[in-house]
């Protein structure tokens, strides 16, 4: 009963906080039609700037840390990462309705990590004073290419299947066929990619340089008002997305709405357990929860966009954006509370 | 006084702008211009300018002045059929005049 | 091997955007492509790229190709004499050609 | 004699003020043909985080404010909102080589709120340490508002009155009239426009959400600087459009260089009676002054310019931008002087 | 209904604008626009929208319609001549239709 | 030995600094082919930001500093400017396969200043806590615009002389010569670009008005960040332009690599006799040095291209952007390490 209260008390009190806030407000700015812009570029170094400080918190971090420690946590995003694309390979995939492509697709952006979501997170943790490892951040990755990879590599097959089942055509000049991408690339293009590289960077700098005083002077303030931003633009592109995503079948908003959910249930029960086996910290549970619970929302769809162009964005970058991002940024006052509770007992 | 020539303008997302130059310089053109922009087509509205989550999928016009009409022809069938019968985008040529017929 | 259509370009101020593109969609149009840009006419000069107080009065162009003359025709009729009497902007056809006729 | 001499000590000291100096600096880099450019997306951004700001800085206050202190500045406002407009009316509009249209359209825009005139007012007000309600740039809609309105209706009617006297031409196809747009259309384009749909986002997560943190570490340092390269773009846009200017009727320089000094006295006069009244700040008199004295450049202009199509912006926008806004800046030293003296009796 | 005309564009360094709007101007043009991109040709790549050092070296282009063909040519061979031998750059030519013939 | 070790020690502290670290990090970026990018527009407005702080700080310090003091460092500056230039016509021009245009044009930029390199040295200097005039920074277009001018009259003089010994063509049409442009108007055009007009508008600022409040509100404490996103650019774009490089004479390559450090040893030696006549500071010595050392990315290739267009930028920009910005970059420990040196016996 108390612990009822208090799970609703400290998620109540949650709702309240600006990043959410800002997220709403972008939702209600898109829904009534304000011409409000923020412009690209502008957003476009948002998420550099973003992705450097996470990069350069966690690499600073890392230099401090016992490697040991990160084992077990990063063993975990792996699972998860792997794990939710196989988990839609058995329930999502069998629904009616569901080409492969498009399900798998779906799959994979949901067990990547969404940057924003994790920045969001992020702060919250912080404001509200529950302690993580620096590294815990470091983890998006474990988790996001092996969840890309995986359901990159299962359309593929699912491909290669259907060409054998459907017999030779009768004549008349086969449409060229663009061969698969090899597995090498595609990790190579998403390591590439603009939100990865600057993760990555961060996280080189923070390694092998001494950046602390330009982290404390410029990245570090700038963090949660750049954020707040960040937030604007996700409401506002979650709202216009929504429309795109009732073309698609149903299975696809249901898949957006509770994913995110199971997927975190099953970030934090793999994060409560490295805590039993090596102490992590109840920030470090929540944050991976939420990389589970997120989906990716920059650098994922391009990635699979160009390694499975089969597959239907309106259904996946549908079901991300305007559902999942919106969902997995609501759950974390949830994992909170959660966490609130469980490392109380 | 002015040589005929053919412009072959092709609007895609700019995920298929590195495959379409690779195309274009394979086919041996000497140069091309890109610009950034948006648009609407079947596949939904393209901002241009404003944020967009992905910037992969907002639209480049690239525009390639040629003098070889079948190379044109060809590279906007191979485009069409390669690539956008899936993606977004179009293609169209246009007839035009240069004045050095050398540098194309 | 390729289909004659036509490409009705229309540079106006981003304020007329709006009802430019629900003119367009209205005839029925698959498509269009948008550009920011600039430019210096008879009502004087609008910046590309650098700051201006007045988003709305900086320039864009508005490309669409359709392979039915009489609507771009129409298109370019209404447009020049509803909207730019009053107000900046002008209106050209070109002919081009296309390749898969559905599309359009 | 001394009151002279405070007077204009107070005076000179604010011309000194870096606000002030960027728009000298910005119209000297026009004068001298500099390269320099604010890029144009840069620009929209600064506007957004400045109402942002604003809007959250008057939600927070709002919050804790007594909304009964609000309703007399708020009338004051809208009074001085409808007053500019109508006092236009019987004087801009009667001077031979004005159109109604033109007229309308200019009274319109001086009876509109520049945001950042208002801005400059604030941090002025600030370095100065004079307090004002912090609520007190709330205000802006109350004034913004109900002048354009008015213009817009008033050129309406001018315009079905002159379509009645001229006869029913002699035949040939009429040129197709595009229907005038109704007062709710306007007022929500009104709303929805960039500047003001910030404003009122900030405004409610201001008084719903807690955007304190974020306030405080982002939006509220930022404001001076980026205020300072506002300024600067002013400065630019003011010279660049006095060659505009130029091409139209004299009475339209005459009218912004006075029309400030005019508008400002009348909302000086105004809250000073808000003040007797309610005890409205010193430093909340002359925020309503600079309102009032200030012209819209950001959102007015494109509201007119879809309402009105007739008018000749080189006339309106040219007022105000060249000429209205750098002496409502000038000017806001002036009331802070005045209130200086007037409060201290 | 439509009159022939003429569209001149230059695909330039931004650095050669105010020449190229100057060149124009003199030549009694009523208008034209511009539009920032990018590009490569025989002289290397010009990125578009990235950061780029030095923005002078960017890519612009300037599309300008006109009614006289005459006119066109000589821009066009001007500023092939006086400028497109050093600097990089392309210059063409292609018939448009236009509406109202005094605009131009 | 002591002060080789000493040497060695303060270097290497150096290279672990977060300005440098950055520049590599870009150049990481660009070799492994990432898609990072930072937004033109956001590149431009950085530049911007960075010459008016250093504008403003120069013309704050110039308030309070004895005019006296600088003369002599600002004549240093010019005979540094002149003096580079001159030096490369009498070596670098001279070497096979070097044109006079291309060898001036490279000249004109080794002489002049690269701003983003003033602006690491800057931070550098602060971070390692080695005083400096705050004056300094203003001796920058003391070097930079003799040097241009001086390359550009030079150039101008070679091709004159060469047409001249060009007899009269046979006939056939005369290419039309465009005329050389006079050098007020190519001083004019170059005070007029993007980056000196920040830096002269910024002291200007500084010196007449009082924009401290805001200068240390906002400019100063994103000089150090914004500065690191510069040197990220700045990476990527020297990695981009060394493809560019190859394609010209190796000279080039050569005089890029030992272009600064014989420019910064000048510089330093000047810098020196200055400090032994007049007391500049050990900072100040090493911001001359480093100027010299330096070469004008961003406002002096236009300007040389403008003037000299039969130059071949390949040659010049590349030189400059691929080689000599790192170098100078990687010397400025050099410099910093022999005055701690120099000044501490
Ligand atoms: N008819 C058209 N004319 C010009 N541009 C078009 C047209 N149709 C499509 N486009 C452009 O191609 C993009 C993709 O179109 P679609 O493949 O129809 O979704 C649109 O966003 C437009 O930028
Ligand atoms: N002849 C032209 N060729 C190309 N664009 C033009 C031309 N005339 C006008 N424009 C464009 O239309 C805008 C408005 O022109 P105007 O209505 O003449 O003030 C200009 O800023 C240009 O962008
Ligand atoms: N054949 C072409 N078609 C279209 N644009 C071109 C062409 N050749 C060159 N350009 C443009 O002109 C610029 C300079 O080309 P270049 O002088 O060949 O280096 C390139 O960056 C392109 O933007
Ligand atoms: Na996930
Ligand atoms: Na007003
Ligand atoms: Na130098």
């Amino acid at each position: 009963m108390d612990l009822a209260l208090e799970f609703l008390s400290t998620f109540a009190q949650q709702l309240q906080k600006p990043t959410l806030a800002f997220l709403f407000g972008g939702m209600a700015l898109a829904a009534l039609g304000s011409r409000l812009e923020i412009p690209d570029a502008v957003y476009r170094f948002i998420v550099v700037l973003l992705m450097l400080k996470i990069g350069l918190g966690a690499g600073i971090a890392i230099r401090e840390a016992d490697p040991a420690d990160m084992v077990l946590p990063a063993l975990a995003a792996g699972v998860l990462g792997v794990g939710i694309v196989l988990l839609a390979r058995v329930t999502l995939l069998l629904l009616p309705g569901v080409r492969p492509e498009d399900g798998l697709a779906t799959a994979g952006l949901f067990g990547a990590v969404s940057a924003s979501t994790l920045a969001a997170a992020m702060v919250m943790l912080e404001e509200y004073g529950m302690g993580f490892e620096a590294w815990a951040p470091a983890l998006y990755p474990f988790m996001d290419i092996p969840a890309l990879l995986l359901a990159i590599v299962l359309a593929q097959m699912a491909r290669a299947k259907a060409a054998q089942r459907v017999a030779v055509p009768a004549g008349g000049p086969a449409r060229p066929r663009p061969k698969a991408p090899r597995i090498g690339e595609i990790l190579a293009d998403s390591l590439r990619g603009s939100a990865l590289s600057a993760l990555v960077l961060g996280m080189v700098l923070g390694l092998v340089a001494r950046p602390d005083p330009v982290f404390e002077s410029f990245y570090e303030p700038l963090f949660r008002g750049l954020l707040s931003i960040l937030m604007l633009v996700m409401g506002m592109e979650a709202w216009a997305r929504l429309a795109e995503l009732r073309r698609v079948a149903h299975v696809y908003a249901v898949y957006g709405v509770l994913a995110p959910l199971v997927h975190g249930a099953m970030g934090f029960g793999l994060g409560y357990l490295a805590h039993l086996a090596t102490g992590f910290s109840a920030g470090g549970v929540v944050l991976l929860a939420v990389m589970a619970a997120s989906s990716s929302d920059i650098s994922g769809p391009p990635t699979l966009r160009a390694a499975i162009p089969q597959a239907n964005p309106a259904a996946y970058v549908g079901a991300s954006t305007s559902l999942g991002t919106p969902i997995a940024l609501l759950s974390v006052p949830l994992w909170m509370a959660l966490a609130e509770i469980l490392f109380a007992l | 006084m002015t040589i005929p020539a053919i412009k072959l303008t092709i609007v895609v997302e700019r995920l298929l702008k590195p495959p379409v130059e690779r195309l274009l310089a394979e086919a041996g053109l000497s140069g091309w211009s890109v610009f950034p922009g948006g648009g609407r087509g079947t596949r939904g509205l393209h901002r241009a300018e404003a944020a967009q989550l992905v910037r992969e999928f907002a639209i480049v016009k690239i525009e390639a002045v040629l003098t070889d009409r079948a190379t044109a022809e060809r590279l906007a069938r191979t485009l069409t059929e390669e690539y956008l019968e899936d993606q977004p985008g179009i293609v169209w040529l246009e007839p035009v005049e240069v004045l050095r017929g050398a540098k194309f």
